[in-house]
């Protein structure tokens, strides 16, 4: 039940190599424990949507779409527009994804995503309601993995962040009692925060910043936070099988925290908002 | 569209509206071997929460090429049923159940020793009959005593809770309402032989130093659920009453 | 095409050991021919439900829970309200049940214990009907198998029976041509009848009354019978493959009837509806 | 809405309302061998029901893991055009259609010596073209003639035909009408050889003494078909005119 | 990924052997390598259906039906009536055919029969609207192969042109906004084209036209063309794995003509049009 | 519901909306191994259309019944990104692009030397980030090159481009709304190098002649993508630019 395409087995000699690396502060591909791959973030690349991003991390690569289209709000939030998220693990991305509809990580990937997303505030979505109840503005963010070489999470909350904060979108009006679209401006969607996400692999009490698909393999366990802003997680979720050591918990948060913050900034630069109130 | 009035989830002096303490759980009631025809099973209560879950296996692998050479693999499936919740769920798994099937199961792989069994299948049924909040870590600390009753060999038991953020305030076992309106719910669980997390999620607002607080708060219910585990896979069954209610 | 969890082979040992004991009007669990295994039912036990049973016959174990909404009617039944029924056998209940969608054997079930809830006329379906033709009661009714050992048909009919007939649902009321819900009262559906099934397995000439699962696999077909009341049948499923002699039809049909009676009585005191008029 | 009123099914002297008498069958038209490709194959008119069946195997089961060593599996399919019902059927198969699948794949596992074939499968395909009243004893009687088309070894012909209860009385081969507004309907299918019943179903309610009735109505019916069936596997086709038509 | 029933490897052998024969003009079972075999074509013969045809080319057999309801048009075409093809290879009709849900050949098919419909413009679609935007005829088309010797494309497009060309639909009519039926009047629809399609197999550089189940294991590839009339081409599709030179296409659309007007004569006689004007 | 007035499409002149000239392919960009995890990549442009295109494989071929014994298997997904049209496609395959999956699969079975690899089986995966006309034509032109890219032996290196009428006029690499409001379009791919055609489809209507011209147009077309593929496979990437925007 919902395991295709499940992870190679992490073998014991891989594992054993890691951690003698990672013990003095070494990893495969040269970077420092607490280091993050290269990103490069690009944004307003398909004109047919409203908002667009392709985030490279390494040799991760992930595409996020914004759409918009007007609709009902969902019986519980009548005064809230609605965010719609999808994720797929593109078969042209790995060999280890296979095509087919989203199958449990995809489904995963893209619910965190949600979460980063819903549970930060990022969007006022109270402004984007026409009327209550009845008319409110639906937003598509569509995640597509394009290239795989671990870490999906944090790339694809960048991008789709990125996506929703360079976002023209259409204009709609409420005009006797109809809801109609203002062809003249495509404004920005109201954005109150920036979140990003920091996933973390663990080799026993080691801690391990955006691990690649090969570290992946060898890894125990691994932890994905989302911080709202400096000072707020707006989501945690652990992923892959395995212990996470209690007392590991504290530098996990401590260090999730700090990469955040590095992230942020570059995303901040990158969708051209430094210092830019938001 | 009426104007809402919403009521406060806690008073002021401290007492949540089902009149619990912030840092008390439900009445828990866990019962293991409740179903025959499984090879192992368990029943849980928390208030109106009532989950079944039911072990099969180890068994052959199936389809074959899934078999692992060196290790069991194992399978879970978290479904609730369609009058479980209010309204009515429709029929077939949604992509909330088929999350927490995977964060169940990876919790599951942390305990059960897989080596055991090269080229096998451990199955894991879990079916909510009754969702009033907290169903994920009902859901897998009944498992994990299925688990146990079917014989097969754990590191550890484990058990989940949830605690919250309701009004600014960290509260243990939030209750539906205080989940909805509330700022934060984080579902934990864990492996307190071996001081491990094996389930950790967040939805919603937290900062460093509430986590903490929350993830504390959290062990000490997990400490009751689990002293409640070991005691149904001796004598079958056993209960916890919040102390205002004995 | 469509035969998932297939039933186990009849083995011919299993088989000439249980015609043996039938003969001498003997079963491998003590029972009679003709005579049922314990029987437990429980109702309201799902306070989110309108209404709710849970049915233990020997070591079989069903849930079934009614939930009510308003709808539209069928086109062509605009002046009745709408039963849905949907049945599961979990993987939970036995190794021969497969998660997934119903299969076949799980559609036959809820088919028939429609029938048998519809046929018999037991709910006065035109009283539930705000608007004809526009606006009706939609009453769900979901069975799911929680444990197996043989003969789902009839305490799924009896769940689902109980849980209908202790159900408590919304009351609508139709005012200025709108439905609304009147949340003051909360009444039982309109009940014209108590339908029940009996199933009753075959070895050659010889019934054999409620077969457990290790009977299923050893006779050689079987055949449901549902009771309106003490005189009419209201539905009739020969279900698993192999003959029935023609000669065995009457016994059959008398047999069943005189146990639909005994289960019915079991059925009305479980909820508290002895003697009372329906 | 229009008051519907609507006119009676039986007159006084008994006739229905499309003439036959109570005990009467529509017309039939069945004839084998009508496929080139399938390796039996069957077609069959009772009335406005047209329906075609065909027989694949003796062949390998695929997938393997279904193959059972000591005989065939046979698989059925019955399914529905979409045009051959008022309105149109969405593609797919419905659970009406999943249900009448199993229980024609059921009757005829009573009749074929599946013993003969180990690890093999027989493919069956009933396809309604059109669907006017008893399309399922209508498809089981086609089938078990494509079965012997294909010489496949089967202890008897069966063929089905259903029986109602309209107005208060038994009636044979009840129309599309008569099933919709009439009290029960009831298929049964019989092996006339063998003295058994391979098919039942009711819907509808009925009295020990009408089972006992239309039992004997629909086997006199079964008889007329088992005779055409016999003559069309002889020359290929066969056909049943009622007395009043000819 | 879609490709359920595969056909079988062509083998070397045959393809020798039928490109000696189609050298000398000869076909295996006797024609020409121009000739189609045998067609019979009758309408009519589903009284449920607004339409229907069955026809028998050699050993093919199909069936197309048709049925209209009241529906609301695409959002691109607010002032046509729909079209609605589907089609499927029953698994009745050769054991290449599994049952499920259409495949990518029956999709294929059915996509192949639309745009010979659509694209000749046969209907006149603009006819079939109530109100622009809101209400227009649906007209679902849909196509049977129940028994399968090679080439359903043009069997296909004969029975659904057949279908069409032959049914009596329901009358609607506008009154006082509402769209009404008019029970009195069942008219035909209104025809402007009688498209027909020509299946062509290609061994090197010869052309055998309407190839059977047994020549398409062995050709090199085939193309369907659809004609509207005789001098404009609708529809064409390249169909199955393989080469066309470049220098034999010419040929292909001559002969594809000449076999059309052919089939087409055929056509209007079996639906007596023979000389009408349409 | 407003009066449209319609734009020509094209001029007096015998220019396009866009500028072009009749026989005028758009901007075309075309780069070869651009993702890593693939064992062969491409990624082309023409005007906004924008496709990646990648291959596995040579690999074991799953499930084992699919492999034949004497070559691989193809297989080819061609798939739409949600967000690459206007509106928002919804996720799953449509029929449309389950039909255009299997003409480019079998465009690209007639150029792969599938004997070379008994048992096995090549993937390809067509994925369109933003459609804007040619699209099956674009991504077919990619996936040929991924399959170089891969070393996979071929027989040619096959291209592809629409051809179009509009307004009477045969036009080359026609744009959304030429497909859209013209009268035919035409995607035609061919093996140069072999002197074949190995797609080819029309919507629309042609009469001979015209045909005859829109293929010597397409042939034109693919003539100059086929070259920039084989600049492409050498320095990894190449471009096209229209004479009026050197």
């Amino acid at each position: 039940m919902y395991r295709i395409g499940e992870k190679p087995y992490p073998t014991k000699i891989m594992r054993d190599k890691l951690y003698e690396l990672i013990l003095r502060g070494e990893r495969l591909d040269g970077r420092g424990p607490y280091q993050y791959r290269p990103l490069e973030l690009k944004t307003a690349i398909i004109e047919k949507a409203d908002g667009s991003a392709m985030v490279n991390l390494g040799g991760t690569k992930i595409i996020a779409g914004v759409k918009t289209a007007l609709g009902q709000p969902y019986p519980d939030t009548p005064d809230q527009a609605n965010i719609v998220v999808n994720a797929e693990l593109l078969p042209l991305a790995s060999s280890f994804f296979e095509p087919g509809p989203p199958d449990e990580k995809a489904i995963e990937l893209a619910r965190v995503v949600d979460r980063c997303i819903r549970e930060s505030k990022m969007l006022e979505l109270e402004k984007l309601v026409y009327i209550p109840g009845r008319s409110v503005l639906v937003i598509y963010i569509d995640v597509y993995v394009l290239d795989y070489d671990g870490n999906y999470f944090d790339p694809a909350v960048l991008a789709s962040v990125a996506a929703l904060a360079t976002a023209k979108t259409p204009l709609y009006e409420v005009k006797n009692g109809e809801v109609v679209l203002n062809p003249d401006i495509r404004p920005s969607l109201p954005i109150r925060k920036v979140p990003v996400s920091v996933t973390i692999g663990l080799l026993g009490d080691k801690i391990l910043v955006d691990p690649t698909s090969l570290e992946e393999s060898a890894i125990d366990t691994s932890i994905v936070i989302g911080w709202s802003d400096e000072d707020e997680m707006a989501a945690i979720q652990k992923n892959l099988q395995g212990l996470i050591q209690l007392s590991v918990m504290d530098e996990i948060i401590r260090v999730s925290r700090e990469k955040s913050i590095e992230l942020r900034t570059k995303l901040m630069e990158a969708i051209g908002r430094v210092g830019a109130p938001l | 569209m009426l104007e809402k009035v919403e009521h406060r989830l806690i008073t002021e002096d401290g007492r949540r509206i089902d009149g619990r303490a912030l840092d008390e759980m439900r009445p828990v009631r866990i019962e293991a071997g409740v179903l025959d025809r499984s090879d192992g099973s368990a029943y849980i209560e928390m208030g109106k929460t009532k989950i079944y879950a039911a072990v099969y296996g180890p068994k052959e692998a199936h389809p074959r090429h899934l078999a692992q050479p060196h290790k069991a693999i194992l399978n879970c499936r978290y479904h609730m049923a369609a009058f479980s919740v209010e309204g009515r769920k429709a029929p077939g798994m949604t992509r909330r159940e088929i999350e927490l099937s995977k964060v169940i199961r990876e919790a599951l792989e942390s305990i059960v020793i897989l080596e055991e069994f090269p080229r096998s299948a451990i199955d894991i049924f879990i079916e909510v009959i009754q969702a009033d909040a907290g169903t994920r870590t009902a859901g897998l600390t009944a498992a994990s005593l299925a688990l146990a009753d079917a014989g097969i060999p754990i590191l550890d038991l484990c058990a989940g809770i949830a605690v919250g953020k309701v009004e600014g305030r960290i509260v243990l076992d939030p209750s539906e309402e205080e989940d909805k309106r509330g700022e934060a719910d984080m579902p934990v669980a864990m492996a307190p032989r071996l001081g491990s997390i094996v389930l950790l999620q967040l939805n919603g607002r937290m900062t460093s130093s509430e986590f903490t607080e929350a993830l504390n708060l959290a062990k000490k219910g997990i400490g009751v659920l689990y002293e409640l585990q070991r005691k149904a896979l001796g004598k079958k069954f056993a209960t916890f009453t919040p102390a205002g209610e004995e």
